[in-house]
């Protein structure tokens, strides 16, 4: 009788490896590469051949294909294949950890003579949108003006926002059209005194330049093409790959781009002739189907869906599908935030009794057990620079189900027994389970937890205003380039708590400030990476305005006849650029 | 029958436009902004009201559904995304699709997982209600009776997961239900659609023989079913002609019903089974505050059950000669 | 003297249902000849209907039992088989019921209804039996048959209504014609048209007819013969001008003299006896009438009536423990006296 | 003297329920309980249903008993019975002598206490929404049927207007909002706000069938001979109605009302198996088959699944059934 009898426990492993293997992996600090390094064609792959077409499974349409709308990670997948950008990620190891910025369309990844105000970039020769037309500065200059116009509102603000010195959609004043009224960026913020150049003026140093250029939220957009929002189903595109055809939430074809020349570009190749992309295809589906591998699903692949929990633990224990697996981190690093501007939160006893008492199990167990979540240290991911396995402020690697005696304990001694604490939690399934339990170990510590949901696609807006209601709450941030500085300033720098803004414990320590100023204006990658982790430890011994709960893992699988399968740890994801069939 | 049709129709769409005002207002009672949908990882005050000028948002709300009406009738230019021609409910919030074709995308799921079902239940459920009437007070009967009661008392949400659990995750003798178009891969619009066609009809198979069982015996108690057998004729000619034909009223009004509100998304059976048909959509839109899906979905699933009304009333005219449409 | 047409013999009926066993016909004997009318008498629940019912075979096999003996023109009706008795139904043996509203199927056309027996039994075409069926509703006084042959029973008066019925039960010109209160749903007027119909086909086809009523007004135009039936058994019977003129049961004493005086509401339906007719579940002890009867005290040895109960009813001998001398004596003493 | 009597109009047997004018000493209420207890599918029903009620009532003792709650969350206190997903390590879903109903899968919740807790929820909120339609059904029937006219008129074209609502669609799209209406600021949305709603709108969308009913017998009602002697008595419409009317109409009053309470149950516990009923942690039916609707379930420990769909098939099987006693029992012509 198969009904009545389930054998018990998910087969979740718990990998007590994963500190050790932690501890070996080096991030390399990235290196922002010289002209040498950006010139094409990209080494090539070994083993890689040409041709055939491969199916791509994935379980999200495309909401957006106009460049500036593009930042979700499996648009961001996507436009590796059909967008370029002044910069990119160069793969300098074939197992996706090695990465250099160097210039993509440029010739180089930027040269800045003062300190990171100026940065001045050169076109390539020869290169071209699909269309056929020279791709030139009044691109590049549309490019980024069009930013500033209203409809523009899904993608990145990073360089909106350096160009006009503000924080927050301060921005959008320099140019409230954008350049489809005759106004455009006067030469002291942008200017292109050729069809070759394009020089930006910043008022403070950005010396992150290279790698925000690097977003595809800041790829290339035709000038003559474009159609404002009619450009986000249908954009010009400038990658080796281009839209055959786009059915939204049913498929797409990429096909090869005659007018893109290898010899300009240093990242991407162009072994397939065709990708076949599926929408709608759910986790398990795609799981199944690449598990299977029969018939065109040998030449299968999803860049951006996950093994399904279910097959999880199997997937990853079975020695026959090493090959065709790959596992790697995402970005994200979860963290429960506590409100500092609640004045019953300004007592550092009762932010330690929080810590202490926080059980990460939950969170753990919510999203798939160990297999897909690591119980974390310190805030900064191991896919970025500066991350340090060995840390561990509140002892969560040993005690992850928390510590309420010690936390009860503080809470005591701070007289706050039995205080209110208001825990936002976001409206799904996980969000329910987890906050639940996290409640029952934070009531042990002795909180008076009152749980409020938070509806699932606004809960980002909602504990990101000010006034907000919530003592605690749990979010995730993913890095936007593989460096601290897209992590620790968002999200801790006083001068930026606005409605909307990053900063959601709205924590304001002069130090915390003082020392992003310092670090921010450092040009070398390396060195600015050891200081990050420096402030991150600060952060959470002195300050204690969150507690990190986990780094987010993903495995994802492919048929038999997929070559070139690597996880990159930059996309977060399979590297669709190195891509062959065998 | 014209002027039944006419009136009819008439009515179906007062009731539409009423409709359509209760969902606006409802709408509007939701704590949640759409335009922090719209808004992305970057939100602040001055997107969320750009984006609201840029959806009419900022109007008041008798403005906004005055647009609403007009666009539904006779469609607008003046959508961002492009043109909605009528009948346009505009763009979706959360996709930027059009709603209409949104709409007419999912509907062959439904349609596929309704009419499957439908045909499954019919056939199933009228041949063992009829079969015990047929063979009333013995052990078939009786089995069938019971098997019927318990069998209609109970629920999707629990038998729905069991199959799922014990077919696909724990035998992996079947796929996990999906939607495969049927001008794509027959077969595999048939072997994606199985698990959910079973589960939605073994329910309401037995209440259909339940209803067709009980039917039945209250017709064969009739009068004139006794007069034709006084006449002379078999068991099986006035089972089949006249107590049939006079079970069908009931059935014919259940299932009209039955299939109007089913055809507007089968609600429970797409969430359980992931199908990606107007239900999951309705669903959806709830969850993202997607007052132009919303609006869609809404109306749509009302019309379908008026719809179904007006054919189930004219259909009574094709069974019951004493019924006169007018 | 040939057999009768139909003879029933010592006849039984019970139903089981959820309470207990409910003897509905009990002890029942009687003959009817070729050309004569039975009238049977009784209230509701007397078992007159049902007697007509198992002669037809048409009570529910699950739930029946039959004993004893009905015989048509000799043979055997209650072990039939069904399909002998579908072939009788309709074609020997017909049957016309109360309200001819419900009795018809509101589905299917007059014509149709009418034409189907004579399509079964004489294996005719569908357009012969439509002809046959549109000749017999003209027969039965339908004016302008053709055209209402294509009408549905909802497009009839009551009146024509039971005329089609009349029209359909005699289309295959059968031996027997049960008719169950064929005329109690109808005002007077009709009522008296339907009933000289009736006599006037028994004329032309030869039928003989058992005439259920409880309307003893009606019975005295129509039957050659009458039973009086109370509680599942027969009380009395004898030709129509014995029973009415010298009736020798006090329930039929009682039937008489709730009569309206003069022929004007005949259609009411009259319980006429005090108290309420008898449960068949649990009948009462000894003579099933004797909880209503005035009488039960002038029978000699005290309380027979409540322990013994008095044989069926034979030619002119009432189900009574009166003596022959006292049934005359009270009748004529009494009884007539009040009815005038 | 003789054996004739007065004559008595027999046929239709008379008014049938003519409130407490018995005509051989029991009232029909009387009469209907006499028949109720023959019937030994109906009292047993009737058991198994008083059964669930008590349990949902006593599940505060019942939990006391056991020495368990709903709410602790075994996952984080026995951590040994658990893999790192959450999943029980013991086969059928970690029964054993200590959990008798096992953990549930997740937060590791107990699930005795939770499905007794549940229970008692869904039925608590069920009863009230039958409470709620069965005071607006007769309000509205009742006087759409007595007063008849305009009134009758409108509260038709009501009935006929949110009878092409699609009703689960509704559900759905409303809960949040009947929700933000109760809404505090700083404290946990309490459990009642959400049963509050689920009353609501069940309620909303529940009483035209029953309000269609009570019209069409008090239409009936108005045209018999004992109410028109009441009104040419002089007496006042509200005595009427409350007075002759409304106890004529506690035979369908109270058959449908043991129709719709199984039926309220089970879309209580649709709505929360949508998710947006009753949530995480409060226990309830629906939400465990949400939680049994998880692949985490489905995948690993299939045993969870039955507590709440066994126990629930034999709540509305056995309430069905009770409705068809009730029914039978009150107008024992019809046909099973």
């Amino acid at each position: 009788m198969l009904t009545g009898c389930s054998k018990g426990g998910s087969d979740a492993g718990d990998n007590k490896k994963q500190d050790e293997q932690n501890a070996q992996r080096q991030q390399a600090s990235i290196k922002f590469g010289d002209a040498a390094d950006s010139t094409g064609p990209a080494p090539a792959v070994p083993g890689a051949k040409n041709g055939g077409s491969m199916e791509v499974l994935q379980r999200d349409s495309y909401a957006h294909l106009d460049p500036a709308q593009i930042y979700v990670n499996d648009e961001m997948t996507v436009a590796q294949l059909i967008h370029r950008g002044l910069t990119g990620y160069k793969a300098t190891s074939n197992d996706g950890k090695q990465h250099e910025v160097v210039g993509d369309l440029a010739t180089d990844s930027g040269t800045t003579t003062d300190g990171g105000k100026t940065w001045k970039y050169t076109l390539k020769d020869g290169i071209k949108f699909a269309d056929g037309t020279p791709i030139t500065s009044k691109d590049v200059r549309q490019t980024f003006e069009r930013l500033f116009a209203p409809f523009i509102n899904q993608g990145p603000t990073y360089i909106q926002q350096w160009l006009a010195d503000t924080t927050g959609t301060g921005y959008r004043k320099l140019l409230p059209d954008g350049p489809y009224k005759g106004k455009h960026l006067p030469d002291s913020v942008l200017s292109t005194p050729d069809d070759k150049t394009i020089v930006f003026h910043f008022q403070k140093p950005h010396p992150d330049l290279p790698y925000a250029l690097a977003m595809a939220g800041y790829s290339v957009v035709s000038a003559k093409g474009d159609t404002k929002e009619k450009y986000d189903k249908k954009p010009v595109t400038s990658g080796p790959y281009k839209i055959q055809s786009f059915k939204s939430g049913k498929s797409m074809v990429l096909v090869k781009n005659p007018d893109w020349d290898p010899k300009t570009d240093p990242i991407r190749h162009q072994y397939v002739d065709r990708f076949n992309i599926t929408f709608n295809q759910q986790f398990e589906a795609s799981t199944k189907a690449l598990l299977a591998d029969s018939g065109p699903d040998r030449t299968g692949i999803s860049w951006n869906n996950q093994v399904d929990a279910g097959n999880l633990s199997e997937v990853l224990r079975d020695p026959k599908l090493k090959s065709r697996v790959v596992s790697g981190y995402q970005p994200y690093v979860g963290q429960m935030n506590i409100n500092m501007s609640k004045p019953e939160m300004k007592d550092i006893r009762v932010r330690q009794a929080i810590a202490y008492a926080l059980p990460v199990t939950p969170f753990v167990r919510a999203y798939g057990g160990t297999d897909a979540m690591e119980v974390a240290g310190g805030l900064i991911s191991p896919t970025v620079s500066g991350y340090d396995p060995k840390f561990d402020p509140y002892g969560k690697k040993k005690k992850p189900a928390g510590d309420p005696a010690k936390a009860h304990a503080l809470l005591k001694a701070a007289g706050k027994l039995n205080m209110k604490l208001t825990f936002g939690y976001i409206n799904t399934p996980e969000g329910q389970q987890y906050s639940t339990a996290m409640a029952a170990g934070l009531k042990k510590a002795g909180f008076d937890v009152q749980r409020q949901e938070i509806p699932a696609e606004t809960f980002y807006d909602q504990v990101s205003k000010l006034n907000n209601t919530y003592d605690i709450f749990h979010t995730a941030w993913g890095a936007d380039w593989p460096s601290a500085s897209t992590v620790l300033p968002p999200l801790y720098d006083g001068r930026q708590i606005a409605d909307g803004a990053a900063n959601y414990s709205q924590v304001n320590d002069p130090h915390v400030n003082s020392e992003i100023d310092r670090i921010n204006t450092i040009t070398d990658p390396v060195k600015s990476a050891a200081e990050w982790e420096k402030l991150d430890k600060y952060l959470l011994t002195k300050v204690i305005n969150e507690v990190p709960t986990a780094y987010y893992k993903q495995t994802q699988i492919a048929g038999s006849k997929v070559g070139g399968l690597v996880y990159d740890d930059v996309i977060g994801g399979v590297d669709p650029r190195r891509l062959y069939i065998k | 029958m014209l002027r039944f049709l006419v009136r009819r129709i008439i009515g179906a769409v007062v009731i539409l436009f009423l409709l359509s005002i209760v969902t606006f207002v409802l709408f509007f009672g939701v704590p949640r902004d759409p335009a922090l949908l719209m808004c992305g990882k970057t939100c602040n005050p001055d997107s969320i009201a750009n984006i609201h000028h840029v959806l009419g948002l900022d109007k008041p709300i008798t403005e906004q559904y005055w647009i609403f009406l007009h666009n539904l009738v006779a469609g607008s230019d003046q959508f961002a995304q492009g043109p909605c021609p009528a009948p346009c409910f505009g763009y979706s919030y959360h996709t930027n699709d059009l709603v209409w074709s949104t709409l007419m995308d999912r509907l062959p799921t439904t349609v596929s997982l309704t009419l499957g079902a439908a045909v499954c239940f019919l056939v199933v459920g009228l041949g063992t209600g009829l079969l015990a009437a047929w063979r009333r007070g013995t052990l078939v009967d009786k089995t069938a009776t019971a098997g019927a009661m318990v069998i209609s008392s109970l629920q999707i949400y629990f038998i729905g997961p069991l199959a799922l659990a014990i077919l696909v995750y724990q035998t992996h003798w079947f796929d996990k239900p999906a939607y495969n178009e049927f001008t794509g891969d027959p077969l595999s619009w048939f072997t994606g659609l199985i698990i959910p066609w079973v589960v939605l009809s073994t329910i309401f198979a037995a209440q259909y023989t339940r209803m067709a069982r009980s039917a039945m015996i209250e017709q064969l108690q009739e009068e004139h079913v006794r007069t034709a057998r006084a006449k002379g004729m078999s068991r099986s000619y006035v089972f089949f002609r006249y107590a049939w034909r006079g079970s069908l009223i009931p059935i014919v009004t259940i299932f009209g019903i039955d299939l109007g509100s089913l055809l507007g998304g089968a609600i429970i059976t797409e969430y359980t089974f992931g199908l990606p048909g107007l239900g999951q959509l309705a669903v959806q839109s709830v969850f993202f505050s997607d007052l132009p899906l919303l609006l869609g979905v809404m109306l749509f699933a009302a019309t379908m059950i008026l719809v179904f009304n007006i054919v189930v009333d004219a259909t009574y005219a094709f069974i019951d000669p004493r019924v006169r449409l007018s | 003297m040939s057999t009768p047409l139909l003879s029933v013999r010592d006849l039984h009926v019970s139903f089981k249902t959820e309470d207990g066993v409910v003897r509905a016909v009990d002890r029942l004997s009687f003959d009817l000849d070729r050309g004569r009318t039975l009238g049977i008498v009784g209230e509701s629940g007397s078992g007159k209907s049902v007697t007509n019912l198992t002669v037809l075979g048409l009570h529910n096999p699950m739930f029946t039992t039959v004993e004893g003996e009905i015989l048509l023109d000799g043979q055997e009706l209650t072990t039939a088989r069904e399909s002998e008795l579908e072939k009788l139904r309709g074609n020997k043996v017909a049957m016309i019921f109360q309200d001819p509203l419900t009795a018809l199927s509101p589905y299917y056309t007059v014509g149709r209804q009418i034409a189907e027996p004579y399509m079964k039994h004489n294996g005719a075409t569908k357009k012969d039996a439509w002809e046959r069926a549109v000749e017999m509703l003209g027969k039965v006084g339908i004016p302008n048959p053709r055209q209402r042959a294509k009408d549905y029973p909802h497009q009839f008066s009551g009146g024509m209504r039971q005329r089609a019925m009349i029209a359909m039960a005699l289309i295959c010109d059968p031996d027997l014609l049960i008719a169950d209160e064929p005329t109690t749903a109808l005002d007077v007027t009709v009522q008296a048209q339907i009933l000289d119909l009736l006599k006037d086909l028994q004329r032309e086809f030869g039928s003989g007819i058992i005439f259920i009523t409880h309307d003893l007004g009606v019975i005295a135009d129509m039957a050659d013969d009458i039973m009086v039936m109370y509680a599942g058994s027969a009380v009395e019977r004898g030709t129509t001008a014995q029973v009415l003129r010298s009736p020798r049961h006090p329930y039929t004493w009682g039937l008489l003299n709730s009569m309206p005086r003069l022929d004007s509401d005949t259609g009411v339906r009259l319980s006429p006896i005090l108290g309420t007719p008898p449960s068949l579940l649990t009948p009462p002890s000894g003579c099933r009438f004797h909880p209503r009867c005035a009488f039960a005290d002038r029978v000699a040895g005290a309380g027979r009536c409540t322990t013994e109960r008095p044989p069926p009813a034979t030619d002119r001998a009432s189900a009574c423990h009166l003596t022959a001398d006292q049934k005359r004596t009270i009748f004529i003493e009494e009884i007539k006296p009040r009815l005038g | 003297m003789g054996g004739g009597g007065t004559t008595v109009v027999s046929g239709e047997p008379g008014p049938k329920a003519t409130g407490g004018a018995p005509l051989t000493g029991r009232s029909p209420g009387q009469l209907m309980w006499t028949r109720f207890k023959r019937d030994r599918t109906g009292v047993i029903s009737a058991y198994v249903v008083g059964f669930f009620f008590l349990v949902g009532l006593l599940a505060p003792l019942i939990s006391k008993l056991y020495g368990k709650n709903p709410y602790t969350v075994y996952a984080d206190e026995r951590p040994d019975l658990f893999d790192s997903a959450g999943v029980p390590v013991h086969p059928n879903g970690g029964i054993s002598g200590q959990f008798w109903f096992g953990l549930e899968p997740g937060n590791g919740y107990d699930v005795f206490t939770k499905l007794v807790y549940g229970i008692r929820t869904s039925l608590m909120i069920s009863v009230a929404v039958t409470v709620a339609v069965v005071v607006t059904g007769i309000l509205l029937g009742v006087a759409a049927g007595y007063l008849g006219g305009r009134t009758d008129y409108f509260i038709g074209r009501v009935i006929d207007f949110l009878l092409a609502f699609p009703a689960q669609l509704f559900f759905i799209a409303s809960m949040p909002v009947v929700v933000s209406l109760f809404v505090s600021p700083r404290d946990e949305t309490p459990t009642y706000v959400r049963v509050v709603a689920l009353i609501i709108v069940q309620w909303f969308l529940g009483w035209m069938g029953l309000g269609r009913i009570l019209r069409g017998t008090a239409l009936a009602l108005r045209e018999r001979e004992f109410i028109e002697a009441a009104k040419v008595s002089g007496a006042s419409p509200w005595r009427i109605i409350r007075k002759e009317i409304l106890p004529n109409i506690v035979t369908p009053l109270l058959v449908q009302a043991t129709y719709l309470l199984p039926n309220f149950v089970t879309a209580e516990a649709g709505l929360s198996y949508l998710g947006v009923g009753i949530v995480e942690p409060t226990p309830d039916w629906g939400q465990m088959f949400s939680k049994a609707s998880t692949e985490l379930v489905m995948q690993n420990d299939i045993t969870y699944m039955f507590f709440p769909g066994i126990s629930m098939i034999v709540f509305v099987v056995a309430f069905n059934l009770l409705g068809d006693s009730v029914r039978d029992a009150f107008d024992p012509k019809t046909a099973r």
